[in-house]
Formats: C-alpha cells, structure tokens, sequence
C-alpha cells in the first residue's frame, strides 16, 4: 500500500507545475506557439517544419524582431493525430492563453485544429496543409498563407497546356490516395475537363504499397506521355524505380512534397530523373533569388538544401510576424481578437517572400489571394533543380516535350 | 484492365512474396520454439534495413552483400533482446507477451526516428535499372535476387530442421520443452540461438528489401502485421503453410492493388484473409494447430 | 551409493510439498516409490532431475552434489527422467525422438544405443519412420523409455509407466522393464499400481505428506498392516 | 433448444440484495474513482488537464469496454479500433448529412458495431477456433474498416469529415463549455461500469469466466460457449461505438487513420495491460495512471529531440510489464491481500439434502430398455480412422463399462457422445431423439453429463463456483445453489467448497468432475477414467459412489483400466478394439473371450479379473466390502 501511496503522491507532485497556469511573461519576449507533427507517420515533414522556423526567428530577431521585442516560435509535437491536436490546441489556447497559433500541420491535424480554433475563437495560421475545402467552410478564425490545391490544379494545368504547344499530349493521372495526393488531383481532373483535356488513365495506390508496379503499369498500358503525379517521397522513389524496369519514360509534372523532394537524385538514378523531365508543382524551389538568404541559413545550419515543407513555415513566421506588428504598432495588445483583425489588413508584397507568391493578402474566408505556384524542374544530370514555370519567376526555359 | 497487367502484377507480387516468406518464418519459428509472438518483428528488420543501409553508404557494397555483412549485428541484437525481453515472457499469457514487444515495438521505432529522423533512406542501386523482360513481362531484378535468396535461406532452414540432429532438438523445444530438458537438450540455449539466428536472418530479408524498397521508422509495424498474417494463414507452426501463405499474399496484394485501383484496395487484402482464414483455419495447407 | 538424498525439501509457489525426504540407493538397485496422490512423488522426481529447485538438503548421484543444475545437464551425468504421461514428441518420427533422447549421451555413441534399443523393443524399429504422435498409449510409453535409454544411462527415474495403460501393454512393457533390470540399471520407479510396484522393486519407501512414512524390503512392505490397509485395499 | 433460449430471461435474484451486491462491488468502486477524477478536474485543473481528463476518461471508457471480452472472456480482440470508428463515423454522417441528433448515430452506430462484432464472431465462435485466428481476424477487420472507409466519397474518403459547429447543447453533444463533456463522458463510464458489474454478478459472469477458463469444461457444464462469447463480443463492441460518437463531436473532425488506426487498439491494449485485465478496477487504474504520464512526458520532453518522449514511454512501459506481470491492479490487490473485493457471494446451502439429485428431461424409456442406441458410428481425422464403426446400446439404469486397449477409440466414442465433434458416419440417438452432430451444451441440456480424462478445472473458480455454474444453464440462482449445495456433499467435497479448483489433489479433482457432470442434471453420466491413478482405497471409494449414483436411477457408461474394478462394477462391458465392439456381455463372460485376452487384457490381468469376478479373495482381489 505504502509504495502505492507514494506513487500517488509522486505523481501529483510531477504534475504540481504543469496544472498551475503560468503566469504570462512580462518580458521582452513575444513568444508565439506552432503546432505540428514532429514524431509519428508524418513527422517529415513536422522535423523539416521546425527547422524552417529556427531559422525565420533567428532572421527575424537578427532584424530586430517585433518591433524591437525578441519573438519566441515554440513548437508543439501533436503526432499528426486530431485526437492529440485537440488536446494541444486545448493547452496552448486555456492553459498558455496564446493569442494565436501557427499551424505547420498536416491536413488531418490542421482540420482538427481549425474546428479548434474556431470554437475557441482564436486565430489559427495554417501555412502547410493545402486543403482548400477548409477554406470553404467559411470560418472566421482560420487564415491560410499558403497554396491551396486549386492553385496547385490550375498551375499544372497551364503547364500541360504549354506542354500541348510542342506536341501531342495524353495525359493520366498517378496518385497516392491521402487528402493531400487525392485531393488535388480530383481539382487537376476537374480542371482538365474544363478544359476539354481527356485522361488516358487514372492510378491511385495506398502509401503503405510496397509494390507500384501495378499503378505504373497501369498508366503505361494507356499509352499516356505525360503523367500528372501527386506523392510523397517514398512512394515517387518507389514509383521512379517501377518506371525504370518497365522502361517507361513519360513526360512526369508531379506535385507536393515528394516529387519536389530535393533528396530525389540521392535515391534514384539521376539518368531516368532526367530521361522523365521531372519537374513539381511547388510553393518553393531552392533557386528562387529572393529565397537566398534562407537557403544560406539554412544549408549553413542543416547541410542540404531546405525542403518546401521548411520553407513554408519560415514563411509563416513571417506572416505571423506581420501580423503581430501590425497588432503592436496599432497599440493595441496582442489578444485573439486583435490579431484576427491584424491579419485581415495583412499585405506583404511577393518581392519580401521566400515564396513565389505574388503577395500575402487575405480574402473574407482567410484564403491568401496572392499564393500561385512554380514548377521546377530537374536539370543537368539532376544536379540541380531549376525553376522553369510561370514565365515571370522562371530561372530557365522547361525541356521541351520529347 | 489488360490481361499483361494482371499478369505484371502477379509476377511482382510472386517476387515480394518470397521476400515476405524469409520475413516471416523467422517470425513463425521463434513463435513456434518460444510460443511468443513477436509484435516488434518487423521493427527488428527496420533495425537491419537501417543496418544495410549505413554499411552501404560506409562501404559501397549492394544491398545484398551489406544484409550479409549486418549478419552479426542483428545476431547480437537479438541476443541482447532475447536476454533482457524475450526469456522473461516465455510461457507468459499472450496478452502480456503482445504488449510487452509491442512496448518493445515502440522502442525501436522511437530511436530510429531519435537517430535517423524521419527522413527516408534507400541503397540506389544499378541492379534496379537493368530488369529482365519476358515478353511485356518486367521482373525486376532487385525483386528476383531477393526471391531467389529468400527461397535458399528458406530451403537452408528447412533442411537444417527435418535432416540435422540440432533442428530435431530445436523442433523437440517447440513441442515440448520440459521434455525437450530432461533429454538433455539445453532448452534455453536453443530458445536463445533461435531467437538469434532469427533476428539474424531479417538481416539478409533486410539486405533483399533494401535492394529495391526504402526505410523510415515507420515501416516496421507493416512488416508486423503482414508476418502474423502470414504465419497465422500458413497454420501456427507450419513452416511450409507460411511460405505458401507469404507467396499467396504476395500475388494477392498486388492483384487487389492492380483490380481495384482504390483507397479501399487493402481493405479487399483483408478482407480476402479473413475469408481465407475462416475457410482454412487449420492454415492454407490445413496442417497447422489452429484449434 | 548410486543415488543418496538427504532432508530434501521442496515445492511450488509459497507451499512446500516435501519436508525434508532421505532416500538412498545403491549401484543396480530397483526402489520403489509408492504413497497416495499428492503424496510428493512426482515432485519428489522433478526435484532430483532438476525441474523443480531444492529449496534445502542435497541431492547427490555417484557421490557428485547434482543440486542446482539445471535440468538439461543432469542426464549428462547419466540420470535421466521418464515422467508421468510419456510425453513424446508426436511431431517428429520415432527415430527423431530417440536421436533427440541422445542429446546428453557421449558424442558417437548415438549408433549403438538405436541398435540396442530397437533391439529391446522391435517395434520402435519397425515404426522408426513414423510419427510418434501416430503412436497408441502403449507405443509411446515404450518409446519414451528407449529415448531414456539413449542417453546411456546409469539410472532410470520411471513415473507412473502403466498410467493409463491397458493391462496387456502393462503387462509387456514391464516385461521390457525386467529385462533393464536384470541388465544391472539402477531404477527409482514411481508407480500407482501398489502390487505391481512391490512386485518389481526389491525396496520400497512410502511417501505420505511429504514424509518417508515408511521403508523397507517389498516382501516386508506388502504384509505391514498400514500398507495393506492404504494401499493395498485389504 | 428450447432451453438455450431460457437462460437468458430469468430474473437472478431479490432486486435489493442485487442492488446491495452492485454498489459494494468493484464495479461502483472504479465509477466512484471517474467521479473523483471530475472532482478534481472541474475544481483544481485548468481548462487544459481538463481536456486531458476528457480524453482520459473515454480511453478509461474503451479499456472497460474492450476488457469485457479481452479480459473476462478471454479473447483478444484487435478489432475495437473498427468499432470505435463505426461509432464516430455513424454518428458524424448523420449529423453532418442529415442534421440528425449525434445520438441518433451512436445508437445507430451501437447496432451496427453489434452486428459487425457478430458477423465476425460468427465462424471462429461457431467453430471453436483457436484464440490466434480470433484475435487475426478481429485485426483484419481493423484494416479492412480503415481501408474500406478510406476510399468512401460519402464519408470524406482520406478528407475526413468535420462535424458541424452551429448547434451546442446536450442533444447535439457539443458544448461551449469543456465541463458538460466531461460529465458526460463520466457518466458514459458510470453506465458501462454498473452494467458490467450487473452482468458479471449475473449468471453471465459465471457463464464468461468459465469460458475463459476452460472452454472443454464449460461447453461440458451446459454453457453455450457460441452465445456467451457472441454476447460478450457483441455487447463490447456497441459500447466501444458510443466513445466513438462522443469522440466525433468532442474533436470535432475525424478521418480514417484517427478512428479506425491502429494505434487505437494499441493504446487500449496498453492501459488495459498495465491496469491488469479481467477486473473492473484494472483497465480504469490503468488509463489513470498512464494516460496523464504520457501527457506529461509528451510535453515535458517536448523540446528534445523529436521522438524522445515515445522512447522513454517505450521503456517505462517495457518495464512495468516486465516488473508486474499482474499489471497495477494484481500489486494493489497482494497490498490489501483479504481486503481485497470478495467475489460475488454465491452462499451455495450446505447440509447433504436428502433431497435426490437434479434430472433434465429423465428420460423417457422404461429401466432395462435402450436409452441410448448408436449404430455404426464411426469418425475420421483427417486420413486417420479413429473409430471405425460401433454398434451399442445402453439400457437405462445399467453401468456400462467400456474397455479395450489404448487407442481403441473409447474417448473418442464419448466425444462423439458429448458432442465435442460430430461422427464421421453413423447415427446416435438419446431416448428416441437424434443428438449426434449436436454441440456439447445441447448434448448436456438432454442429459448426457461427462467427465474429461484430463481433469479440467476452471482456474478462477472456487470448488463450489465450477459446481455452481454447471447447474446454472437453464436453471434460476437459488435452484442452482441448491443443487451445487447436494451435489458436493453427495461427492464428498463438502469440506473443500471454498477452496480454489486448482488446489485439489489429483483424487479430489476427479470427483470435482464427477460433481460437474452431476450438477448439469444427467440421466446419462460417461465416466473416462475417472480412477486411473488414484490408490486402491481411493478407487473403492469412487466405486461406491457410481453405485450410488446408479442407485438413484442414473445411468453410467464408464471407461476405465483399473480391471478389478470395471468387473465389480459393471453390469455389461463392452469391449472396443480399433475403433470397433469385438465382445460385449456380462463381466465374467468378457474376461474369459480369447479376443479380448490376446488384444487386451493380458494372462495375468485376466486371472485377476476372473478372480475378482469371482469373490475369490485372492491377494488382488480386494474387494470394497472387506473394506468396510
């Protein structure tokens, strides 16, 4: 029994902290949670996410910070999990009564988080999941700077189009079925028949298959030349290899995370990267002027070029950042309600971005007007990934349609 | 659906099939000896998938020849988790041997991704560039060495248990270990290196999958889940049932994958084993100890 | 002495089952060990083979303390233990039991022992190839003797060998067994069949409650008054 | 049966003495415990631990649920995750398709959770399959949900679906506040407590335990193991859907890899595991203790390196399970040693009633006529002929012997008898009525009672519990308590009646078989080997209670190798050799047919038995009478 009893007591005792609310630090410090999934199936991108966010609040505070006050971006581990989002939301918004919160989640998490937020009535920044569904329930407490998978649709579709100038085009559609593969896809499908483009075929697999012979085989057989593919990095590694053996060389315009993954030479043949022109849809791309000072850091800190999933939380920070200046410089204190209201009157041009957005403003429904996308693409032996669309940020013409 | 498309896929999940064999009877026979079902079966081979890739980024060798090399490694890891895990639960209740490797499971899946990060990591190699084409028919070569291996070390173990006397008396232990003891056999001593070389040999399933497929810290609960299936399709303890089960799953997986072209292509996976399950709950060659 | 046990105490749990058993057997003796169930005597031959620990006496066999070792060793020495219920393994062929039952024989003896235990009992030979699961009662009884004898042993514990046995194959397999007996084997015999104990063994001890209640020659045992009236039924 | 259908409606017992015996139990003490936890989560904790305390009490919730067949029934289930999305799924479609109430979903989730448990139950159930292929199945059908949803338009698909935000109140489940769906999680928990401790105090708990316990022995005492495990199954699952309706509305959005992962069934195994499973108190002790430290750790840990509070969980938890194998509840239990709760008082009347023993159905047929005829009844396995085909009739009110050499086919005669499988070939039938291919509870319920050559106890059940719940099946408390009451004094286990079964002596065991078979009410009692291995003394004794037992009109069918009793015994013997009657009569005339010497009983065995036979006080020949 005795053990037990001080078991008992132990366990109060480890708890005694973290049940009182602190009181809120009358600091310098501006200190700001972000939410996202640093362990678990997701945790990729949640581990790239945080660093993105070092390195914007050191530049930031390296430039005086918010109006001469240090910021502070703690991140919270949710596991990609809503049950766990939930949870997490609950403690930042009850317990750390934070005015607001940046969300580097992935789209289970950042949906949870958003039917959170707008409960709780507290501004909730998402600048990774580009779900444009959430941005069609009309909440007043989400904001999103980043991409949704409209803009995604229509970047790749203009690409196919410029792609139909020099040839011939059959097009299929080749996807991994999560939210984020899925649902741009069915928008690049929508759009394409807008637009009166057939599909010769359409392939989805499971991100657990561990054979992808069958999808790609699939598209193979229907004779497509150009392939529209939407994965992340495990699956277009596996996928690039199940080309190879079948000798299938098309024409590949991927979007996300995995295609753009700039880790693709190192696992996969750099030759048949470039015999299939892969090129991405992306919100970012390494060789972007205006993203140099970012990539410096950052290759500097972590030894590689950073990620999109990186860059879009730096760029988040500076969102935020905007937002809470706008907030201070109105004299106003930094309360939900407030930066709801800073964020509306948000306006940063594209030249300040690391991203190839025309500028960070945001409609009635919190979507960010100006968000467009690139398509980058691998060049030189797959040395280096050149950003070859739209025409006004490309560094390099795209390779032609062979 | 074009006929060479089933057929594609048939010959590939074939392939994968064997691979899934190696992988699993390792986990049928350390169930059979110990009667312990090891739910961090699979995190073990993550740990020789990550082995064989660091060996080939050290030393440029294939995937097939670092798996060889990961050998000692992964038997050393396997004594030191049969030491301080595994003997504690043997003769346990199922639920607390469950719980317990999946504790373990948790583990090794926290430390890889402590050491490794989440990122993923493969061994490119020549080999997959190169197939071999039948007709419309590509085997991929990577796949082939892996079956091809696979089907040796399955052979090998086979023979080692029905024609040596060391694979009588580690059959004698899976039956009836008190017995087993009191003719002598050092019961433990053979529980240990059956857990050792086991948990050896997912270096080599290790080295097999490396050779085409990818590691992240999640990957060993799949490779959980698809061995139990296997082991329990083939009939508890039938060794030859969970080969023949591990070849069907294989073709099985990649038929579903290539008919239904869905979201919900595993779910038929399943819900195929289930049925497969009930028809045959003695194991596919209906020989094992289901009831 | 072939085997000497001094104060043996032992058990299960929180609960000792023996309280301190002396038993002592000379080379080449057959001893007997009878008493009513849950006397001790299956724990009494668990202890001495090293299923079950000691909790304090000694247990010695040709002079060497065997205490604490495990129990894969002790046939090593030449002791080897046929329990109740026969336990072979049904799995493997009646050849494959027997070269299982050799582990703890001396390396290159393995061809002699099968000769000499086909020799004893024919129909494990004629049956070699088939599975001892396959086996009836009275086969595998047989079977689970010769794997003892496979280790070339200087002693053989039986329990209960006639345990669920029809008395035909009773009959045959003590037959078999006074043909050991005659070889010179020590055999400490534990056995539910009262007469046919006292028949077989030149001594016997009575094991009540943990306790040798009562020794002696058979001849003795079987006219002693408290035998007669326990266990024998007269 | 029409008796099968019986045992679920009777009411158990006076409705007070029911309600004293509810709130003193386990089961009120763990809801007490959730009550507790809101007290201090309302007054001392903030908004945060709250929600914590929320997600706590619904992991506490699904581990009670869930421990219902893993822990007291004894089968592993993988497949709560798919229930707990059925539940959530149910009750966001309709209320974000249709507007219904989310409660309308859940208990349209409950059903349809029931149905999926019992479609999946059906066949491993039906047929006695092993634990494995249950607990194989149950994890198939996790993936199968997860998948299966996955790729449903209707449902989101891998979108996911968000529930609507407009209606607060107790009719949508969603509230401004986080109080309300901490009391309602906590009432949730209170209902599913009390209704399990009702039914674990019902002739269900002894029904399931026993399940757990020995299935061979429970089929064997009248139990329909298909239903009990069915039942068990069925009414987890409905339970585990209502957390999932509440989980939906509590967060508000759900997707397949949330609901229906497998990380749900993981972290239900765990906290039941370290709580200890099988006890009310466990899987709640075990969620309040692990849940809030992994919080803790998940935050405290935060800012080390991504993964590092999973590891040192992974460990802690390793270890625990290592350090108490009987998880925390099995330590607090050894801590308060006889305070711990006394199982559900069964006062089983003491006192040999003079009272005759129970009988299902006596059969119909005059003493001296056939009450069982089976003719050429034969069973395969596999290849192998186990019974060739037998021909045999047993008169009412005759002890039967059954002999001939080991592998004959006499136990699997009584198999075949009992129900255990059906015959190959042949047909059997008890007064008239066809019982073969009939499971071993029905074979029971028509008065065929048997005993296991292998003795088979249930292992949590005291000496007048296994007794007890054999003549449960069927039967009202108090008339099962008076008969456990007569059938242990008429077996002479009177004194051991609080003892646990597995405590016996080999010789007390085989008469806790015997009294298991009477209890059931037998007019047919098959009796295998019940004296093999007892001494002289001991089997004069059992001799004289099957003479007893025959005494009151039972007839005994009885195999057995102990000769000199077989022959003083029996009235008839029939005698078996591979798999088939090659001599039946009387016993001095079967002793002396040459067949069965040279295939059975030897030249010496057989001089005893002539001489038993005989009354010739040869030394062998003791016969009970000199006994007395």
């Amino acid at each position: 029994m005795n053990r037990f009893v001080q078991a008992a007591i132990g366990l109060v005792v480890a708890m005694a902290p973290l049940m009182s609310s602190p009181a809120r630090a009358e600091g310098e410090e501006v200190a700001i949670p972000a939410i996202t999934a640093m362990s678990g199936s997701t945790a990729v991108l949640g581990q790239d996410a945080q660093k993105g966010i070092e390195i914007a609040v050191e530049h930031i505070n390296a430039d005086g910070g918010i109006n001469g006050r240090p910021l502070k971006i703690q991140v919270y581990d949710t596991q990609g999990e809503p049950g766990v989002v939930r949870q997490v939301m609950e403690r930042l918004t009850r317990m750390e009564r934070a005015p607001i919160i940046l969300g580097c989640e992935v789209s289970a998490g950042t949906s949870a988080a958003a039917q959170f937020a707008e409960q709780a009535g507290v501004p909730y920044l998402n600048s990774s999941a580009v779900s444009a569904e959430l941005l069609e329930r009309g909440y007043k407490w989400y904001f999103s700077d980043q991409i949704t998978a409209d803009s995604e649709a229509a970047t790749v579709v203009d690409f196919v189009e410029h792609l139909m100038t020099q040839g011939e085009v059959v097009p299929a559609l080749l996807y991994e079925d999560s939210p984020r593969g899925a649902g741009t896809i069915e928008r690049v499908e929508a759009l394409l028949k807008d637009r009166g483009i057939e599909i010769a075929a359409s392939a989805s697999y499971s991100r657990s298959d561990r054979n992808l012979l069958p999808p790609v085989k699939r598209v193979q057989t229907s004779g497509a030349n150009v392939v529209i593919w939407a994965g992340y990095t495990e699956d277009v590694v596996a996928g690039l290899q199940a080309m190879q053996q079948l000798d299938f060389k098309p024409y590949i315009v991927g979007i996300g995370g995995g295609p753009g993954d700039v880790r693709i030479p190192q696992l996969v043949d750099k030759g048949f990267i470039e015999a299939v022109n892969l090129s991405t849809a992306d919100y970012f791309n390494p060789d972007m002027e205006r993203a140099q000072r970012f990539v410096k850091s950052y290759e500097e800190r972590h030894g590689i070029v950073p990620s999109s999933y990186a860059s879009m939380c730096y760029r988040g920070a500076y969102t935020l950042k905007a937002a809470l200046e706008k907030t201070l410089e109105a004299g106003k204190e930094l309360t939900p309600e407030n930066l709801r209201g800073a964020l509306i009157e948000v306006d940063i041009p594209g030249e300040q971005l690391i991203s190839p957005f025309s500028r960070i403003k945001f409609d009635e429904h919190g979507r960010n007007i100006g968000a467009q996308n690139l398509i980058a693409q691998w060049k030189d032996g797959a040395t280096k990934k050149v950003t070859v669309w739209p025409p006004e940020v490309a560094v390099e013409e795209p390779n032609p349609l062979n | 659906m074009s006929l060479e498309l089933l057929l594609q896929a048939a010959v590939s999940g074939f392939l994968m099939g064997g691979i899934y064999a190696l992988i699993a009877l390792a986990l049928a026979l350390v169930f059979g000896v110990m009667g312990v079902l090891n739910f961090a079966h699979g995190d073990l081979l993550m740990i020789g998938m990550y082995g064989v890739v660091l060996v080939s980024a050290a030393t440029g060798l294939s995937p097939f020849l670092a798996g060889i090399v990961m050998v000692p490694a992964m038997m050393a890891i396997g004594w030191v988790v049969f030491v301080l895990l595994i003997r504690p639960i043997v003769g346990s209740a199922p639920l607390v041997q469950a719980q317990l490797t999946i504790g373990l499971s948790f583990v090794i899946q926290s430390a890889a991704l402590l050491w490794f990060g989440a990122d993923l990591f493969n061994v490119p190699s020549e080999l997959a560039a190169s197939p071999i084409r039948l007709g419309a028919i590509v085997i991929s070569l990577p796949l082939l060495i892996g079956f091809v291996v696979a089907l040796v070390a399955s052979g090998l173990l086979a023979w080692f248990l029905s024609a040596t006397v060391w694979g009588y008396r580690v059959r004698a232990t899976a039956e009836d270990p008190v017995m087993a003891q009191l003719c002598g056999v050092p019961v433990q001593r053979v529980q240990r290196w059956v857990f050792v070389c086991a948990t050896g040999s997912l270096a080599i399933a290790a080295g097999c999958l490396m050779g085409f497929y990818h590691v992240t810290p999640v990957v060993g609960l799949q490779f959980s889940v698809l061995s139990l299936l296997i082991v329990v399709l083939g009939g508890l303890g039938d060794l030859r049932g969970a080969m023949v089960a591990a070849l069907v799953l294989g073709v099985a997986e990649a038929l579903t994958s290539a008919i239904f072209n869905s979201a919900s292509a595993p779910a038929a996976l399943y819900v195929l084993f289930g049925a497969a399950l009930l028809l045959k709950p003695h194991g596919l060659l209906g020989r094992g100890a289901a009831v | 002495m072939k085997l000497s046990i001094e104060a043996l105490v032992s058990g299960y749990g929180l609960v000792d089952v023996l309280h301190g058993v002396s038993i002592e057997m000379a080379e080449g003796e057959v001893v007997a060990v009878i008493g009513p169930n849950g006397a001790g005597k299956s724990t009494l031959l668990r202890t001495i083979s090293g299923l079950v620990a000691a909790r304090s006496g000694t247990v010695r066999y040709d002079g060497r303390e065997i205490g604490g070792l495990a129990a894969s060793e002790i046939p090593r020495l030449g002791l080897v233990h046929v329990p109740e219920a026969r336990h072979v393994f049904g799995k493997l062929t009646v050849e494959q039991n027997l070269v299982v039952g050799a582990s703890a024989a001396p390396a290159g003896s393995r061809k002699d022992a099968l000769a000499e235990v086909y020799d004893l009992f024919p129909m494990l030979g004629q049956k070699a190839r088939e599975l001892a699961g396959g086996l009836s009662g009275g086969q595998q009884q047989m079977l689970a003797v010769g794997r003892a004898l496979m280790a070339r042993p200087g002693m053989i514990m039986l329990d209960e060998p006639s345990l669920g046995l029809a008395p035909l194959v009773v009959e045959q397999m003590y037959e078999a067994l006074d043909g050991l007996r005659r070889s010179g084997l020590t055999i400490l015999l534990v056995e539910q069949d009262v007469y046919m104990a006292l028949d077989f063994a030149s001594r016997a001890y009575v094991l009540e409650n943990g306790r040798i209640a009562l020794a002696g020659a058979s001849a003795a045992l079987r006219h002693d008054d408290h035998v007669r009236r326990s266990y024998l039924g007269i | 049966m029409k008796s099968t259908s019986e045992i679920a409606a009777r009411p158990e017992h006076a409705p007070a003495g029911a309600i004293a015996a509810v709130l003193r139990s386990e089961g009120a003490v763990a809801a007490l415990l959730v009550w507790v936890v809101v007290a201090i989560a309302l007054t001392m904790l903030n908004g945060y631990w709250v929600s914590v305390a929320v997600m706590m009490l619904v992991w506490c919730y699904l581990c009670t649920a869930w421990n219902l067949i893993g822990g007291y029934v004894g089968q592993i289930s993988f497949g709560h995750g798919a229930f707990f999305g059925v539940g959530a799924y149910c009750s966001a479609y309709l209320s974000t398709t249709y507007g219904a109430s989310p409660w309308l979903g859940m208990i349209l989730g409950m059903g349809l959770s029931a149905v999926l448990a019992l479609a999946v139950g059906y066949i491993p159930f039906r047929r006695g399959l092993s634990h494995l292929v249950f607990a194989l199945l149950t994890l198939a059908l996790a993936y199968a949900a997860l998948y299966g949803v996955s790729g449903v338009r209707a449902l989101g698909g891998t979108n996911g679906m968000f529930m609507s935000l407009d209606e607060t109140g107790l009719a949508a489940l969603r509230f401004r506040d986080l109080w309300p769906y901490l009391i309602v999680m906590a009432a949730f928990n209170t209902v599913l407590l009390l209704v399990l401790q009702v039914l674990l105090n019902s002739r269900y708990g002894f029904i399931w335990r026993a399940t757990r316990d020995n299935e061979a022995a429970a089929a064997a005492s009248g139990i329909n193991l298909f239903r009990s495990k069915q039942l068990a199954f069925a009414i987890s699952a409905a339970a585990t859907a209502v957390a999932g309706g509440f989980y939906a509305q509590f967060v508000g959005f759900i997707d397949p890899h949330s609901v229906l992962g497998v990380h749900v069934i993981i972290q239900i195994l765990l906290f039941s595991v370290v709580g200890g499973t099988g006890t009310l108190l466990g899987p709640v002790v075990g969620t309040f203790v692990l849940f809030p430290l992994g919080e803790i750790m998940r935050v405290q840990l935060m800012s080390l390196e991504a993964g590092s509070h999973q590891l040192v969980y992974g460990v802690a938890l390793v270890a625990v399970i290592l350090l108490l194998p009987g998880g925390l509840i099995g330590v607090l239990r050894r801590a308060m040693g006889g305070r711990w709760f006394p199982a559900f008082s069964l006062a089983v009347p003491h006192g040999a009633s003079a009272e005759p023993l129970p009988r299902r159905r006596a059969a119909e047929v005059e003493e001296g006529a056939p009450i069982l005829i089976a003719e050429a009844v034969g069973r395969d396995f596999g290849g192998v002929v186990a019974l060739r085909s037998v021909d045999l009739e047993v008169r009412r009110g005759e002890i039967l012997g059954l002999i001939g050499p080991n592998g004959a086919g006499k136990t699997t005669f009584f198999n075949l008898l009992g129900g255990s499988f059906p015959p190959s070939r042949g047909r059997i039938s008890l007064a008239g009525q066809r019982v073969d291919g009939l499971a071993p509870h029905e074979c029971t319920q028509l008065g065929i009672a048997r005993t296991f050559q292998i003795t088979q106890t249930f292992a949590s059940f005291t000496v007048a519990e296994a007794v007890f719940t054999a003549a449960l099946p069927g039967r009202t408390f108090a008339e099962a308590r008076s008969i456990a009451g007569r059938v242990l004094a008429r077996v002479g286990l009177e004194a051991r009646r609080d003892v646990a079964c597995a405590e016996l002596t080999l010789s007390e065991q085989r008469r806790l078989e015997i009294a298991r078979a009477l209890a059931t009410g037998p007019s047919l009692l098959l009796l295998d080997e019940v004296m093999a291995g007892l001494t002289p003394t001991e089997v004069t004794g059992v001799i004289a209670l099957v003479r007893s037992l025959r005494a009151e009109g039972i007839t005994v069918v009885i195999i057995e190798h102990v000769m000199h009793a077989v022959m003083e015994l029996c009235d008839r013997i029939v005698v078996l050799d591979a798999g088939a009657v090659i001599a039946q009569g009387l016993p001095h005339e079967v002793s002396r047919d040459p067949r069965v010497i040279e295939a059975y009983l030897g030249k010496r065995a057989q001089q005893f038995a002539a001489a038993a036979t005989s009354g010739d006080a040869d030394r062998h020949g003791g016969s009970p009478n000199d006994d007395v």
